[in-house]
């Protein structure tokens, strides 16, 4: 994270203090709010974001769930459709496994299937990624592979303003959302503005600007990525980076107006490289700007293997910061 | 029979009124059977035939305010809940005037006025969902409850577990009809529990409970008004267990290859309407003529749903990816 | 499909008896193999798949469940690392959600995670696919989706010597498999050598041969693609159609060999177009013959809706020959 | 405590061997909180502190071929179960010298020739798994049996409910051993069961039970025996509650705001170690060179367990991706 002065005005915190604050605020000024997940009370949640929270309102709305991901996030469901404003935490992603039939048949159906007469506005919050030695059923990423899902938005928050931000307008959507919380970042400190509130959820953000080619990243990647451009400018590539903070809808605007500025594009994606949501975006660059392509999209992505537990195996499996350059490089035929 | 307990109530209208209701149902089915083999109706189609005693005798002890959800096997809920015929045929049609708008079809009759929520194609699916519609009215202390029906095929499915102690450890007001037909598609309950007493799985979880005979409609109406008085002052969930049996194939594409025809005379003769129906004759309380005027009445109103159904419009095409996200006007209105 | 005369030592059956004398043929040939799942047995499978199975083989080895997806997908999971060569059969795609934690968590990492030690030879069949109005809750096309996970094998035959000749290799394959059967595909009539057996499962298919344009697809699509070959023919477009047949791991070599002579390229895929499979071989292509391509990828999927009951709107959501066509004349620039 | 009721096999030998195996798990796992905190060990790591009584009681009873599903609280199984304990802490220092290659970690210990089939770090996940070991050797006819051990968090799981009805329903000789430990991470049983004795869960499957004091290593081995040799003979499953407790934190990440300092120290006055070994002593069966002789050799196995550790290497990067599918050789050796 760059370090910065702190501006009057501006407070230091973590992503993790952001996500709880959001959470706080939100509580705040709508009582349909509520949260309800594992360990989200009592204990504080798994990675702290809720510690402190059940004290100032109660177990009623920081309620503390048994172990039945599928029940709970069903009754998210219900509760949503019922007009109240659940979050679900669902822990981690690797979890959600257990919900994906109440998340993917009812959240995702009900309103198309129902002619528009019912709606989930349901926001369910859980951490993704790799990078804790957490081994194989514990470091999944698949914030891109739920975005395939029509029914659902999926927002991936890679800054403390967007750990901030992002909950709010979530909740004011009508239809469920997915925010995913990187693992990694939870530590992470950054500023924000005292008067910090909601974001918008719509545009993906230049995090970089730069001419030579555009670094298309989310989430944990984010400041990978950051750092690979600042090491590519010291071998005069101008790299733009661009967060998508949004993976479904995916904002292709942003995306296709510095593509076709740059002309060349890699793309850094934590899940598994077949079928990732890079894929999908360099097919959508394909598909829209093919013609102003000058050298074949590059992709750095998870190797397509269990996460393993050994540090140095976690870490060559993962994208680094290393990989980022050298695929940046190879598009200039540098290497 | 059961004998009338609550004899006030029982007025010979109301009691006429549950035959209507069963008979309704029972006629309806089969206009649909017939516009399944027209080809007029498609998809998956599952009828209630030999259950009519359920729905009649649980959905009319429930209030406005209160939320049913149920299963793919819902055509008979909808209809008792008030969803209007006509909206529930030309949604089989798929015709846009259908109250899913054509978008569900049989599976997903969904009816907001009516607080229906929705047949639910996922075996189990609906528990959760129950579960949480019961949650925002405790949380929010409205004296609503929700009826959840499922049938006994979904006791095997994790949900089922989860949602019942969900239930019961938060105290949320739902009440648990388990429609227990003895098959789910081709297996019967032996084949898929251990324990085949259903309605000793609500004690697991501390669930009152009550199991009763599901083709007897008084009977089934007066649990259903212990359970839905129980449920209203004890904010708890009930569980109520109906034993009853499906005379149809599970589906429109069943060779009932599993069961016996001699088992399904027998249910034959213990079927819910032949059986109320005698017992109303054998006690002087329906006439020839009511019989009549009931059977009249119905054929009209199917008449009046075919109608409705054949005269209904085809949702343009062009609105295919219509509501997969809501609307802007529909974000402010929600 | 092609009518043609009936060889000598061929018989014509449907997909389905394909399916059906696949399993039967396993069964008999090692007496490992077992066929579990909801209505195999006295109901004869919800498709009739393996309906008389139960009779020649006894309930032991055409073993009926209770409708437990996650209990007995996690069952088959435990058989195969004991050494059986289970076959869980699980209704259809949309009901594989329950079961995915088993399949996500447990049968893919398993290997990997315990050092090779233990591994899982399981085979998991299911339906898939839309077309039969049976509404957004049992429409699904996942199989592309399935793909993405490291560790598993994914298979879509789609012709009846397939069906018939890619179980018995599946269940050779010391990890777990999973084969999609496309619901439009059972009534499907073809031809079969008597002595038909087992087919290789790690080649796509050229189906129909062509020098203009390839159509690339698999599973249910694979006839709307050659229907619309045909017709493209009579528009004086030689249309290449290759049937993946197996889509992780997916046969690069031939999809390349056929797009670098081609150059141009269609891929054909059932489901959703966001993150669908069809972005994957799309990005493959960049990356690996992008200097090659004279146009645009096109890409022909389904729209990004649960998919509903009316006829009209399930024709309208998902790939049909018209738009394939178009799509593929669209590449020549064609309307 | 528990007077032995098994008399032969209780021989001073054997008594002395469960106080050996109590206390070699918990100077394991204080080594391993000591290399977590000098970051030798990473990820997340559950040890087994107060519940010693339980793996030490039940694992012994079961034969070579019978076998082990467990969780990720699982040292001690591991190392009751004979998995050598120097791989099993290679393995928590990521090296390919480790029960599972380095890839696994403490929450997946995985060993063949013990036939221990893995730690399993998603709660419930590993009974199904259980079922289907189980599903095998009774196709078979095989007379192994398999023994799942699982907290009483995963009771809420669906999987626990479909795995416990599979089991029953089709006879299969699976132990269920619940390690009821009061807590799931910071939730009480009490906020995660509406009925919370567990071993009544077991009843409604029809499975035979029994529960037992957690923290009396002789009155675990007892039960453990009866249910061994149920399930041997039955051919059917058994559920066997442990009651015990947790003496440290969930896992090294967990300040414990959940539960009173004060509630700790009750349990520790009835933790298995103490109470066992002085009830050793008050009946003369222990004499302080006994205690030193094992204390001294569990500390001589604990250290070659750290240099094997040490001196493990690591799996070079290039085999990042072996196994995740089988190789050749391995296809034909399966
Ligand atoms: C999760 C799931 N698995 C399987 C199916 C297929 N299926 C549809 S209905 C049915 C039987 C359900 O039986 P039951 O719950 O007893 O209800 P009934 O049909 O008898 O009313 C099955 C297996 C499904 N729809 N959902
Ligand atoms: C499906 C799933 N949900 C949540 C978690 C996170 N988690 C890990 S351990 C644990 C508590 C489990 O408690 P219990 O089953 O009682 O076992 P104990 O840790 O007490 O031995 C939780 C919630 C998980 N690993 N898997
Ligand atoms: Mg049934
Ligand atoms: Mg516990």
């Amino acid at each position: 994270m760059p370090q910065e002065m702190i501006h009057p005005g501006t407070t230091e915190l973590t992503y993790r203090d952001a996500v709880r604050e959001a959470i706080r605020d939100a509580m705040r000024r709508d009582d349909r709010v509520f949260l309800m997940g594992e360990d989200v009370g009592r204990y504080g949640g798994c990675y702290a974001v809720s510690k402190g929270l059940l004290a100032e309102f109660g177990p009623e709305r920081i309620r503390d769930t048994p172990l039945s991901e599928s029940g709970f996030t069903g009754a998210g469901i219900g509760a949503a459709m019922a007009g109240m404003r659940p979050i679900v935490e669902l822990m981690t992603v690797n979890f959600s496994l257990l919900a994906l039939d109440q998340i993917f048949n009812s959240a995702v159906t009900v309103r198309h299937m129902s002619g528009n007469q019912f709606g989930v506005p349901l926001v369910i919050r859980m951490a993704t990624g790799a990078g804790r030695q957490l081994a194989a059923q514990h470091s999944h990423s698949l914030e891109g592979w739920y975005a395939h899902i029509p029914g659902i938005k999926v927002l991936a928050p890679a800054t403390v303003e967007d750990a901030r931000g992002m909950l709010w307008m979530a909740l004011q959507d009508p239809d469920p959302a997915l925010i995913f919380e990187n693992v990694m970042l939870y530590n992470m400190t950054g500023k924000l503005a005292a008067d910090a509130g909601p974001v918008n959820i719509d545009k993906a953000a230049v995090r970089r600007p730069g001419r030579d080619i555009s670094l298309i990243t989310y989430g944990g990647s984010l400041w990978k990525t950051l750092e690979a451009a600042t090491v590519l400018a010291g071998e005069n590539i101008d790299a733009e980076v661009i967060d998508l903070r949004s993976l479904r809808p995916l904002d292709d605007a942003t995306i296709m107006t510095s593509v076709a500025r740059t002309r060349r594009a890699i793309i850094v994606d934590e899940g598994w490289r077949s079928g990732s949501l890079s894929a999908e975006i360099g097919m959508r660059m394909v598909e829209q700007v093919f013609w102003e392509l000058d050298a074949p999209i590059g992709r750095v992505c998870s190797a397509e293997v269990p996460i393993p537990y050994a540090r140095h195996l976690e870490n060559a499996a993962i994208p680094q910061v290393p990989n980022i350059v050298a695929a940046a490089k190879a598009v200039f035929g540098r290497a | 029979m059961t004998p009338p307990t609550d004899k006030p109530r029982l007025s010979r209208e109301h009691m006429l009124g549950l035959l209507k209701q069963m008979i309704r149902i029972r006629r309806f089915e089969a206009k649909c059977a017939e516009l399944y083999t027209q080809e007029k109706i498609r998809g998956f189609m599952h009828l209630y035939d030999g259950e009519e005693a359920v729905a009649v005798g649980v959905i009319p002890v429930l209030e406005k305010r209160d939320r049913i959800v149920a299963t793919y096997r819902e055509h008979g809920h909808a209809l008792v809940r008030g969803v209007p015929m006509t909206t529930v045929l030309a949604e089989m049609y798929g015709k846009q005037d259908g109250c899913s708008r054509g978008r569900g079809g049989s599976m997903h009759l969904f009816d907001r006025a009516t607080n229906f929520y929705g047949g639910n194609a996922i075996v189990g699916g609906g528990l959760p969902t129950a579960v949480g519609l019961a949650l925002a009215d405790r949380m929010r202390g409205d004296d609503s409850i929700t009826a959840c029906f499922f049938g006994e095929g979904a006791v095997a499915e994790g949900e089922f577990h989860e949602s019942l102690n969900l239930a019961a450890l938060w105290g949320l007001p739902v009440l648990f009809v388990c429609e227990n037909n003895l098959y789910a598609m081709g297996t019967a309950l032996a084949i898929s529990e251990s324990e085949t007493n259903i309605q000793r799985k609500a004690a697991c979880y501390q669930i009152a409970s009550e199991a009763v005979d599901g083709m007897d409609v008084i009977a089934v109406e007066a649990a259903a008004r212990r359970a839905v008085q129980a449920v209203r002052e004890t904010r708890k969930p009930y569980f109520l267990e109906c034993r009853t049996y499906r005379l149809r194939a599970h589906s429109m594409f069943d060779a009932q290859l599993y069961r016996d025809k001699a088992e399904v005379e027998v249910w034959r003769h213990k079927e819910p309407i032949v059986r109320y129906q005698g017992w109303l004759e054998a006690n002087h309380l329906i006439h020839p003529e009511d019989l009549a005027r009931m059977e009249s009445e119905v054929a009209a109103e199917i008449a009046e749903a075919v109608a409705f159904g054949e005269a209904g419009t085809w949702e343009p095409v062009e609105q295919l990816t219509r509501f997969t996200y809501a609307e802007a006007a529909a974000q402010a209105d929600r």
